[in-house]
């Protein structure tokens, strides 16, 4: 299935997109998901890494599932305030 | 008053947002873009917002600030875009009965806000030189900790 | 600055007086006539003030914060005479270059400023009585202790 | 000697004035002056010994020496804020 994964700050810099279009298999986690995305995009991967995912506006887990029509964004350690 | 926005913050108007007869103390907590950090010069930030995901998450912010202390009034507004010196780039209001819990809820509101909520600075160092701010000095808390922080979110 | 004052007191001009490059946070604290305590409804309050010596002794903690913490610029305001329901009695506002200062010194200084300032509170209570307010069930630090609180003064 | 006190808050009123002048010896000490005022003005004598004293605008020992000419304050418990 195709999911699309929102980036920004030094992520969305780095690949000149807010946003990235993957192709996951059905029941993919998040963990596969980041490991997927860092192999299409090693320049991302000491980034990823140190991000986190979030489903839906929610902080997920790395066992958390991917849905077909969620909306995923790579969350950089945040920098606010 | 929950507010992500790409204007001057306007403080007063944050602090008179909490206003309330029931207020004994308000404490209002502005941060602005300093000009050094150790040697180094900054002229200017820029943020960047998840914007839906972030007004959510300063929602149950505030939401959880309002079940630990005995709130009136709360408002976060954050900035983002350019800010230039000595501009506000996040304003924080609390209004409670008496002074300690405006302290501490304004308090803990931009901490929480500092790991939890989906914006992030990028330094215009005097040099040239831009940076975005991802810290990793510190370790973050896991994604599942930041859903399950006391008092549920 | 340090005022005391019978007029309105205009916390954005407070907050601006403590504007700094140097300070990436300022904190800004606002006590108001609150109208319940308990369940007692005030309808309004008046402060009285030894002027000349309170504004040496909020010069005295100002004198005593600023060797504690960091901090970049200090205000202290304070009302007197009458002042209305949700209307500000105090406001105090430090600008430091890290927000945990800002937020530390601003409740010293409120703190301290209600041990040993020489104002004192009226309360007009709403059944037409009228009490001045002189504390007495926290023991009151001794005025040897006063003149030799940490840091001097 | 005689040295003039200021009054203020519930001392003031309950005085209807805000300056007392007292005659006291010379070599008085704060903690006599008191005892002095309280013998003279009952009605503040609760108020009084819970009440600080400031010499020139500092808070004074009970065993500090009162002068002619001091600038003298009866500071009832503060309650500003």
């Amino acid at each position: 299935m195709n999911i699309k994964i929102k980036l920004f700050a030094a992520a969305r810099e780095m690949n000149d997109t807010g946003e990235l279009t993957l192709d996951v298999p059905v029941g993919c986690v998040v963990k596969e998901m980041k490991r997927m995305v860092s192999d299409d995009y090693p320049n991302m991967s000491e980034l990823i890494m140190r991000s986190a995912v979030s489903l839906n506006r929610e902080f997920a887990t790395d066992e958390s599932v991917v849905c077909e029509g969620d909306e995923i964004a790579l969350i950089p350690p945040v920098s606010g305030g | 008053m929950i507010l992500i926005t790409d204007k001057t913050i306007d403080t007063s108007k944050v602090l008179n947002s909490v206003k309330s007869n029931l207020a004994g103390a308000s404490v209002l907590f502005v941060g602005t873009t300093r000009q050094f950090t150790g040697d180094k010069e900054t002229i200017q930030l820029e943020y960047e917002c998840y914007e839906s995901m972030a007004v959510e998450k300063i929602q149950q912010l505030v939401d959880i600030a309002e079940s630990k202390w005995n709130i009136e009034q709360c408002s976060v507004v954050h900035r983002i875009g350019v800010v230039e010196l000595g501009e506000a780039s996040i304003a924080v209001a609390v209004s409670t009965g008496h002074r300690k819990e405006s302290f501490e809820a304004a308090a803990w509101l931009v901490d929480e806000l500092k790991i939890q909520v989906p914006i992030w600075k990028k330094e215009f160092w005097a040099d040239g030189k831009t940076e975005w701010v991802h810290p990793n000095g510190v370790p973050r808390p896991s994604p599942k900790d930041l859903n399950s922080i006391e008092g549920g979110g």
